[in-house]
């Protein structure tokens, strides 16, 4: 074993799984299962022992598309970056696989639903590995497709089917702007390389700051695509119609962050442009902001935390804009995946218990009958509040202190997200595990099998410790900003506290929701935007399209003339009259046009 | 070797003969003549082959050149394919002409295509104006005779009528323009105005013009050019089935020839070459439009045959139009000879048809494909090629015509027949859909044909497919 | 002298073939166009082609006139009922004919050459021998041809007006 | 002394008069006359040509020959022509070119 | 150079196929064994082609010239574009006939129908005369209008006259095309035959032409439903029966853009290049016009057919960028869009077969009923909107790089600053672009409207897909990964020929 192969084995291993799975695994469901979750343990195995080797120097590749100055290799990036996001999605994809054993174990669909994660964890390990963007491109692609069928999985329903769709193509529209600037990049630079571009790349575009920034920008479209940043975020809200260990893996942990990790790998590009730094640090400020604000009024337990993701990832997003190393958005990413794998998780417990009810106010006082759920849930609930001791707080601290240091309006924005952030979260914890029973699953509710709540314990500690410094010090090399306000950690420390006393004051005991603002709940009516556009602007302008393909362009392209022929020749017809005084006639006109054209032309 | 001049007289002595017999022996069953006249007609065909050069004295008049011979033998050709569809169609005329029994009055209906015959061959090799017209004449009275022949059916008689006519106008025009040229140039003879036509005084010149559009005039109504070309629909539909193939191949190919013996001499003059080329791109683009474009809404097989033969005109003086440089003389030839194939091929099947549906509609062709497939493939065939597919011999005519077309600069022409020969794969494959998309009439059975006719019909398919895809040995033999 | 019967004969046969135009008779018409020919052949005559002029007298009025007005009887032909007047088929008519006849005045107007007066021939030349030479030796192809559509017109009309074929 | 050119114009004038019997008379044996006055015109035309065009102080002896050929497929013309009338009036019982109109379109 | 070449076999296979099927051979083994005969043989010749030597190999020509004065030989020959498309047809041909359900009447016509499409596709690839590539390709015209019209559904005779009366259309102005490539050659040298042609060209024998590049661009245009000239095809491929609209969208309409490839690429670079705004406006409205009209179709045979068109756009713009790049990915894209278009009228002529109906409103919820079918469908529609690991996304891949760099870049100064510009290329690219957007609207909406979401119980008792269409549709998409997952294989193949 050398750290040459290692990363092919830890790349293949998956897909042969679902290879094997897709030809296979209808015979058997521990087959099935097996291979998943076997392909992800020894990814998970051999990407540990990877991070303790030296980067090997030389990467090994092999040619796709090569062609004059198109250089398409799929090769690997063995860098501490990589070799990070290596360990936390096999880590991660080991727990939730082994926890969807248990919350798959009546489902219908097992194989292809463990196909589909050994797609999915293939394809992220390729974005992962991917040396150059086309590699980086076609396994973002494939992340999507796996996305969608994942999400897709209960097919059946209507809304998840919608969903599935709607993810697909709103990642789409991401990667229509990723795969333009991966052309302005190239057209550039001639190259695909991330190695090359982030060294010698950058130089070629010293003449034409501009250029870099749309190119930065259009690249940057692929993460607010798969990344659910403003705009593109309905998606992820929606996506949680999939099976909640797919919600966990890939709409909380790590498909959606892959758009932070293809920032962080080209952040070097990205800090020769600050032009679009601006831009990316607006898009993931506001996101940030109006992600929490949504995640107020939500009623579903995993919607919440839906927009809680999208609310962190634009902390990622911000970060990567505001600090001086790709590492500060990469070790909160680090810890986000914990704690809201976590959290996933544990929301997925208290939906298996609850019989497949998923709406928080149906629930209540489960601490009781959940125990073990509920310290799970409270250790990732403090993570993701900014809880001092806990990892995110170490982590999300680091990009505020960033984002107020560079960019102090969105900065401070950030930290009233921060507030907002302990405010839902405990909102949830609350409503679902204090007060009274709500219904009657709530009060039969029973704490989930060991199969999840193993993964959970495990997750559980991640997520209290991922943020030490010891911790973070193997990771990452993080910087601390210079001249941040002395007030921010205060501050910090008194919103949290706000938060978590607003929310128990407001939904300690509360039999519904004492809250009502129709705004947030609407999600900003960002969706029902979406919705008319799609049915008015899309469908409509679709309709009348088509119409004018028929009776415009087929009209006067083909009926008209066509038509117009014909009646010609049916107009002709009418000279052949049968008399013969006519045809005499016109033979006497005709006598006197060839006279006429001979004699007198 | 026998001299050129008795292959016609060989033909006039045949149809003699054949006169006699059908007066003194031939008592009972008249479709011996037919059998007769083709032996005697294929005899001649390969006597063709055997001709030794003129006398100097006949060639003034007789031009024996390959492309007469070429001629003669198209001639022959389209002769005997007329006395095989004559053979088939005899009931339907016996039906239609006041006999006192059975089977009389059928065997001038077999002999007169022989007579036309030796003028179509006159026509070929005819270097002379007076010879034009001395031959013309024989093949078009003959031809009024024919057309008119089902005395009781009244589209017969109708059909003469207008065919007699019209033709006689064209005639007055013939000599009128004849007399003309013939005062100018003070020669009959083609060779002789090709050499005399630089020394013609530069006032004469349009007299000449006179004349010689005048004889154009005549020529476009053999050829059936438009706005010549009226009588054509009408003609067709009433006349017997069998003259309607022989006029629509044989008297217009012949037309044809004349027509580029008579321009020749005087393409050479540059005054009278831009006009007589502008003359005929207007007659050639309006024939190509009226022929294609009132045929669309034909339902009619005989009728559509009839525009579809205006049409071929119209390609055919597209031809014309580019004649001077170039191939455009081996193009029309080539066109010609296939044009014979693929219209005798339409009749010898539709004839039939007809007479086993009771009509010549493109609805009795309905279901034709599962009827009698192997009949159905051979009009298929026939369709496609008059409508151009490749690997038929129609596509390669088309092929050479506009190439000419092209080369000689005659864009509009060809935009106008680019729009002609879509309108072509439209009314074609109305037939084609009548056979094959449309369900078998209930009472249908099988239509039979004579063993004769089966293998005429086989060899024209053939030779339409194989001329298509290696069209050299046709190619070889054009002048 | 010579112009003054010129335009006599010339007028007489226009006038009689606007009479086979004009005339409701189908009799009349015949009788008009017989004396049209008799017309042209004196033109005929004028011109020095005797031989001709006589064939014409001979074959039009004598042959071609009786056929017609033999026919006129066998059909019982009385005058042209009247139908209405059709002004398109005058207008057309007249449209054409104006059309042709300007090509013609044109042309011959256009060239001085045609305006000659008639050079004189040799005296004392028998026509119809010199024709009879020309028919026979020189244009004698055309000549078995004309004989052979004899032929075929005479098989045409027996064919044709025969009541009951044999 | 008549011209050329008088000839020519008196046999235009007939070939036109003979054109206008064609195209304006509807009795079909009128027409045939019409047809028959054209084909005189031409020769009319052919032989003032002939005696025009001298040849060695001869008329054209050709040009009358060619008349002479005129003549008789006219009278072949009419003939067959007559025939074609006269069983066109049997089966029809008429010869107006009206009634001839079974054939159109 | 030898008198006969193997490829005169894959002609004549199926073409003697045919005639025998007519002459009562039992029709379907017979097909079978001809297509099957057709692939190894191209299987054969594929292996035996020798990329490091390139060009045309396998070539062969009468002696004798078939059209002397017009320099027309019968010349076969292959290089790796054309080994490409042949192997296209081969494969297209055994699926089209595997999935063909015998027709009741007149089954065997039905046969020897594709047949003669297949054997016009064979030879107008294998052909080096471009007098016989046009001829071979005009092969498969009457068969289409009859396969159309007597086995075809819904409004099948319109659609049929319509599809065969335009596309003889199409195909005679690119006659008139091909005659004045013809003529423009000095005289004395006029050939038909593409090497010499070009040959003519890089030597500076032909003048400009501007006229005949219109020509064929019309022409071929028209053949490959150039926008505004698409009309014909949604409708002809809704109403065709699947194994022809298979053979037709699959591998007959490649024709016009191969010869487009072939042709004026190597030959008219100047004429591309002086009238690339009008292409790039046509193509553009190939892909996002009608792109946003397949998004409004309601049945799936249309939607295909509109599909079919769009992405026709693609190839167009390879072709227009003229860069090596560009072209390579038009030809990849041939294939690849002739494997997948293939494919999905292979299984929405299945879905019909079983539902007999295509409307969306009425399917629903099939994945559950017919779990291996979905399966196929969303392989089959995943390679037709282009997702990597199929070879269609290699081949819009090249294009996008090849179109992007394509033209003269640009430049525009903004208060005295030069800044970047977009050329009219990178425009219709970012069109492109988006319309691989738009596919996958529209294809997953139907995917969506097909197998997900509550079943309606009229479609209880379907069967799933299996046997010898499931093994065909199965083959298809294998090979689509296959060489989605190796596409360098078919670039060095296509770089073997000279676009």
């Amino acid at each position: 074993m050398s750290t040459l192969t290692a990363p092919w084995i830890i790349l293949s291993a998956p897909l042969a799984a679902a290879v094997l799975i897709l030809l296979f695994g209808r015979f058997s469901r521990p087959l099935s299962a097996g291979l998943a979750i076997g392909s992800a343990a020894i990814g998970c195995v051999l990407s540990w022992w990877l991070f303790v080797q030296p980067d090997p120097a030389v990467s090994l590749q092999f040619p796709w598309i090569v062609m004059e100055d198109l250089v398409v290799p799929i090769g690997v990036t063995i860098d501490g970056l990589s070799k990070v996001m290596l360990v936390v999605v096999t880590t991660i994809a080991t727990l939730v696989f082994t926890y969807s054993l248990g919350y798959m174990r009546t489902e219908e669909g097992y194989w292809r639903y463990f196909a589909g994660l050994a797609l999915f964890l293939f394809s992220m390990l390729g974005i992962v590995l991917a040396d150059n963007f086309v590699m980086m491109f076609i396994f973002w692609e494939l992340v999507g497709l796996s996305s969608y069928i994942l999400i897709g999985h209960y097919f059946k329903k209507d809304s998840a089917a919608d969903a599935c769709k709607q993810a697909f193509i709103v990642n789409r529209v991401g990667d229509f702007g990723f795969l333009l600037g991966i052309l302005f990049l190239w057209a550039g630079t001639g190259t695909l390389m991330f190695s090359e571009l982030t060294t010698t790349g950058i130089a070629e575009f010293a003449a034409n700051p501009f250029y870099l920034a749309v190119a930065c920008v259009l690249i940057f479209c692929g993460t607010v695509g798969k990344s659910a940043q403003m705009p593109l975020h309905v998606w992820l809200p929606n996506s949680m119609e999939g099976p909640t260990p797919v919600s966990s893996l890939l709409h909380a942990a790590t498909m959606v962050a892959a758009g932070v990790y293809m920032l962080a790998r080209i952040f070097p590009i990205l800090e020769s442009a600050p032009a679009a730094m601006d831009v990316i640090a607006w898009v993931g400020g506001i996101t940030c902001f109006a992600a929490a604000l949504m995640a107020t009024q939500q009623d579903d337990i995993k919607r919440i935390l839906a927009y809680s993701t999208i609310s962190q990832l634009g902390y990622m997003v911000l970060g990567i804009a505001s600090a001086s190393t790709a590492d500060v958005s990469m070790f909160h990413l680090f810890t986000h995946a914990f704690f809201k794998c976590l959290l996933f998780l544990c929301a997925g417990s208290v939906i298996v218990g609850m019989h497949h009810e998923q709406n928080i106010w149906k629930m209540g006082a489960l601490k009781n009958k959940m125990p073990f759920t509920f310290l799970a849930t409270l250790a990732g609930g403090l993570a993701l509040a900014g809880c001092p001791f806990f990892s995110g707080y170490y982590s999300k601290d680091l990009i505020i202190a960033w984002a107020v240091v560079n960019h102090p309006f969105l900065g401070w924005l950030s930290v009233i997200t921060a507030g907002l952030t302990a405010f839902y979260t405990f909102r949830l914890i609350f409503v679902v595990f204090l007060g009274k029973p709500k219904s009657e699953h709530a009060m039969h509710a029973h704490e989930s099998p060991a199969v999840m709540v193993i993964p959970l314990g495990l997750l559980a500690v991640a997520a209290v410790i991922a943020g030490y410094p010891f911790i973070e010090s193997r990771f990452f090399h993080v910087l601390e900003p210079t001249h941040v306000p002395h007030v921010l950690h205060p501050v910090l420390l008194v919103l949290f506290a706000a938060g978590v006393l607003g929310a128990y004051l407001l939904y300690g005991r509360a039999e519904k929701d004492p809250v009502s603002i129709p705004f947030f709940a609407n999600r900003l009516y960002i969706d029902n935007l979406y919705a008319w556009m799609v049915k008015y602007v899309q469908d409509g302008g679709a309709a009348v399209l088509s119409w004018a393909d028929r009776w415009v362009v087929d009209l006067f392209i083909v009926q008209v003339p066509s038509k117009l022929t014909w009646a010609t020749g049916f107009v002709l017809r009418f000279l052949q009259i049968g008399n013969i005084q006519a045809y005499t006639f016109f033979f006497g006109a005709g006598v006197v046009g060839i006279l006429y054209l001979m004699i007198f032309r | 070797m026998i001299s050129a001049l008795a292959l016609e007289i060989s033909v006039v002595c045949l149809g003699i003969f054949l006169l006699m017999a059908d007066s003194f022996y031939v008592k009972e069953d008249k479709r011996v003549l037919a059998y007769g006249g083709i032996v005697g007609l294929i005899f001649v065909f390969v006597l063709s082959f055997y001709i030794r050069p003129l006398p100097a004295e006949y060639t003034n008049f007789y031009s024996n050149d390959a492309l007469g011979l070429f001629f003669k033998r198209f001639a022959l050709v389209a002769t005997i394919l007329t006395l095989v569809l004559a053979l088939d169609f005899s009931p339907v005329v016996e039906q239609f002409i006041p006999s006192s029994k059975p089977g009389a009055g059928l065997g001038e209906f077999f002999v007169l295509p022989i007579f036309t015959c030796a003028g179509l061959m006159w026509m070929a090799s005819a270097a002379d104006f007076v010879m034009i017209f001395c031959a013309l004449e024989l093949v078009t009275i003959s031809f009024y005779i024919q057309v008119a022949y089902m005395r009781r059916s009244s589209a017969s008689l109708e059909a003469g009528t207008k065919y007699l006519i019209l033709g006689a106008l064209s005639t007055g025009f013939l000599v009128y323009g004849i007399a003309w040229i013939f005062g100018i140039m003070r020669t009959t003879n083609l060779a002789a105005i090709s050499l005399n036509l630089g020394l013609t005084p530069q006032d004469m010149l349009l007299p000449l013009t006179f004349g010689l559009a005048l004889v154009l005039v005549a020529l476009g109504f053999k050829v059936a050019a438009a706005p010549f070309q009226f009588w054509v629909p009408d003609v067709y539909q009433g006349a017997p089935t069998p003259v309607t193939a022989f006029l629509s191949v044989a008297s217009k190919a012949a037309g044809f020839v004349v027509l580029l013996r008579v321009i020749e001499p005087f393409l050479a003059a540059t005054e009278l070459q831009v006009k007589l080329r502008l003359t005929l791109q207007v007659v050639a683009g309006l024939t190509l439009i009226y022929g294609n474009l009132a045929a669309m809404p034909q339902l009619n097989l005989k009728r559509l045959l009839a525009y579809s033969s205006i049409a071929h005109a119209g390609y055919l003086l597209m031809g014309v139009a580019s004649f001077g440089t170039g191939d455009a003389g081996r193009a029309i030839v080539f066109y010609l000879a296939g044009y014979l194939l693929m219209t005798f091929l339409a009749f010898l099947v539709l004839i039939p048809v007809s007479m086993a549906t009771g009509g010549d509609d493109i609805s009795h062709f309905n279901g034709l494909g599962r009827r009698s497939p192997a009949l159905a493939l051979a009009m298929l065939i026939s369709m496609l090629s008059l409508a151009g597919l490749p690997f038929t011999v129609g596509f390669l005519g088309k092929f050479f015509i506009f190439e000419t077309a092209m080369q000689q600069h005659n864009y509009a022409l060809v935009a106008v027949g680019v729009v002609t020969v879509a309108c072509g794969f439209y009314y074609y494959l109305k037939v084609v859909r009548a056979m094959y998309w449309q369900p078998v009439p209930a009472e249908a059975a099988p239509i039979s044909v004579s063993p004769v006719t089966g293998f005429i019909a086989f060899v024209l398919a053939a030779l339409i497919l194989i001329l298509g895809i290696f069209p050299k040995p046709l190619l070889d033999i054009l002048p | 002298m010579q112009l003054a019967l010129f335009w006599i004969f010339a007028s007489l046969t226009l006038l009689f073939a606007l009479g086979v135009v004009v005339l409701r008779n189908p009799v009349s018409c015949a009788m008009s166009l017989v004396m049209s020919f008799v017309g042209l052949s004196a033109l005929f005559v004028t011109l020095d082609a005797f031989f001709i002029a006589i064939v014409q007298i001979l074959v039009y009025a004598g042959a071609v006139m009786v056929l017609f007005l033999f026919i006129i009887m066998l059909l019982d032909l009385r005058v042209e009922t009247r139908r209405p007047l059709r002004l398109g088929a005058w207008l057309g008519g007249g449209l054409v004919l104006a059309g042709f006849l300007t090509t013609l005045f044109h042309v011959t107007a256009s060239s001085p050459s045609l305006s000659v007066v008639k050079p004189e021939i040799v005296p004392g030349l028998n026509d119809v021998a010199q024709v009879g030479i020309a028919l026979f030796r020189y244009y004698n192809l055309p000549f078995q041809i004309i004989g052979v559509l004899l032929l075929v017109a005479t098989i045409g009309v027996v064919v044709l007006s025969r009541r009951e074929l044999k | 002394m008549p011209t050329l050119a008088h000839y020519l114009l008196v046999s235009g004038g007939l070939f036109s008069i003979g054109l206008l019997g064609v195209l304006l008379r509807r009795n079909i044996l009128i027409i045939f006359m019409g047809l028959e006055l054209m084909l005189n015109a031409a020769n009319l035309s052919i032989v003032a040509f002939s005696r025009f065009n001298l040849h060695g102080g001869m008329p054209g002896y050709n040009e009358q020959v060619l008349v002479f050929f005129v003549i008789t497929v006219a009278a072949a013309e009419v003939a067959v022509g007559l025939a074609i009338i006269v069983a066109l009036f049997r089966a029809k019982q008429t010869i107006h070119v009206e009634d001839l109109d079974a054939l159109k379109f | 150079m030898s008198l006969i070449s193997p490829l005169l076999f894959l002609i004549l296979v199926p073409l003697v196929a045919a005639g025998f099927i007519m002459l009562g051979l039992h029709a379907r083994k017979t097909a079978l064994v001809a297509a099957i005969a057709n692939l190894v043989f191209t299987g054969v010749l594929l292996f035996n082609y020798s990329i490091a030597t390139g060009g045309y190999q396998f070539e062969s020509s009468m002696p004798m010239p078939v059209i002397a004065g017009l320099g027309i030989f019968f010349t076969l020959g292959a290089d790796g574009l054309s080994l490409l498309l042949l192997l296209l047809t081969a494969i297209v041909t055994l699926a089209a006939v595997v999935v063909t359900r015998t027709p009741e009447k007149n089954g065997s016509w039905f046969y020897a129908c594709l047949l003669f499409i297949s054997a016009g596709g064979m030879g107008a690839f294998a052909s080096i005369d471009l007098f016989f590539f046009y001829m071979f390709h005009e092969l498969a015209l009457i068969p289409t209008f009859l396969l159309i019209g007597i086995w075809g559904t819904g409004d099948r005779q319109a659609a049929a006259w319509k599809a065969t009366i335009y596309l003889a259309l199409g195909s005679f102005i690119l006659l008139l095309g091909l005659i004045g490539l013809f003529l423009m050659q000095p005289d004395g040298m006029r050939t038909f035959d593409l090497r010499q042609i070009i040959l003519m060209s890089e030597n500076g024998y032909l003048p400009q032409g501007h006229w005949v590049y219109l020509l064929l661009l019309l022409g071929f245009g028209i053949l490959v439903s150039l926008f505004p000239f698409h009309t014909w095809a949604p409708q002809a491929y809704a109403s065709a029966p699947p194994p022809a609209a298979m053979l037709h969208a699959g591998v007959l309409k490649k024709f016009g853009l191969y010869g487009l490839l072939r042709i004026a690429a190597p030959i008219f670079p100047e004429s591309i290049a002086a009238f690339s705004n009008l292409l790039l406006i046509a193509l553009v409205g190939n892909i996002l016009y009608v792109g946003y009209v397949t998004i409004a179709q309601r049945k799936l045979d249309t939607m295909l057919g509109y599909s079919s068109v769009m992405h026709m756009g693609y190839i167009f713009l390879g072709f227009a960028a003229m860069t090596n790049l560009s072209l390579t990915g038009a030809a990849l894209m041939l294939f690849a869009h002739g494997l997948s278009i293939a494919a999905l009228f292979a299984l929405s002529g299945e879905l019909r077969e079983r539902t007999g109906t295509l409307d969306f409103a009425e399917l629903g919820g099939l994945g559950k009923q017919m779990p291996k079918f979905g399966l196929l469908f969303g392989f089959a529609a995943f390679a037709a909107i282009g997702l990597p690991g199929f070879v269609g996304f290699a081949g819009e891949l090249l294009i996008f790089f090849g179109s992007f760099v394509a033209g003269v870049p640009t430049m525009m100064s903004i208060e005295g600053r030069e800044i970047f510009r977009l050329n009219n290329f990178q425009i219709a690219t970012f069109c492109a672009v988006w319309g691989v957007v738009i596919s996958a609207v529209y294809m997953l909406r139907a995917y969506r409207k097909i197998f997900f979401g509550p079943m309606n119980d009229r479609w209880a008792g379907l069967s799933d897909i299996a046997g010898s269409p499931r093994f065909a549709i199965v083959s298809l998409i294998v090979i689509m990964l296959l060489t989605g997952f190796l596409p360098q294989l078919l670039i060095k193949l296509i770089q073997t020929a000279s676009i």
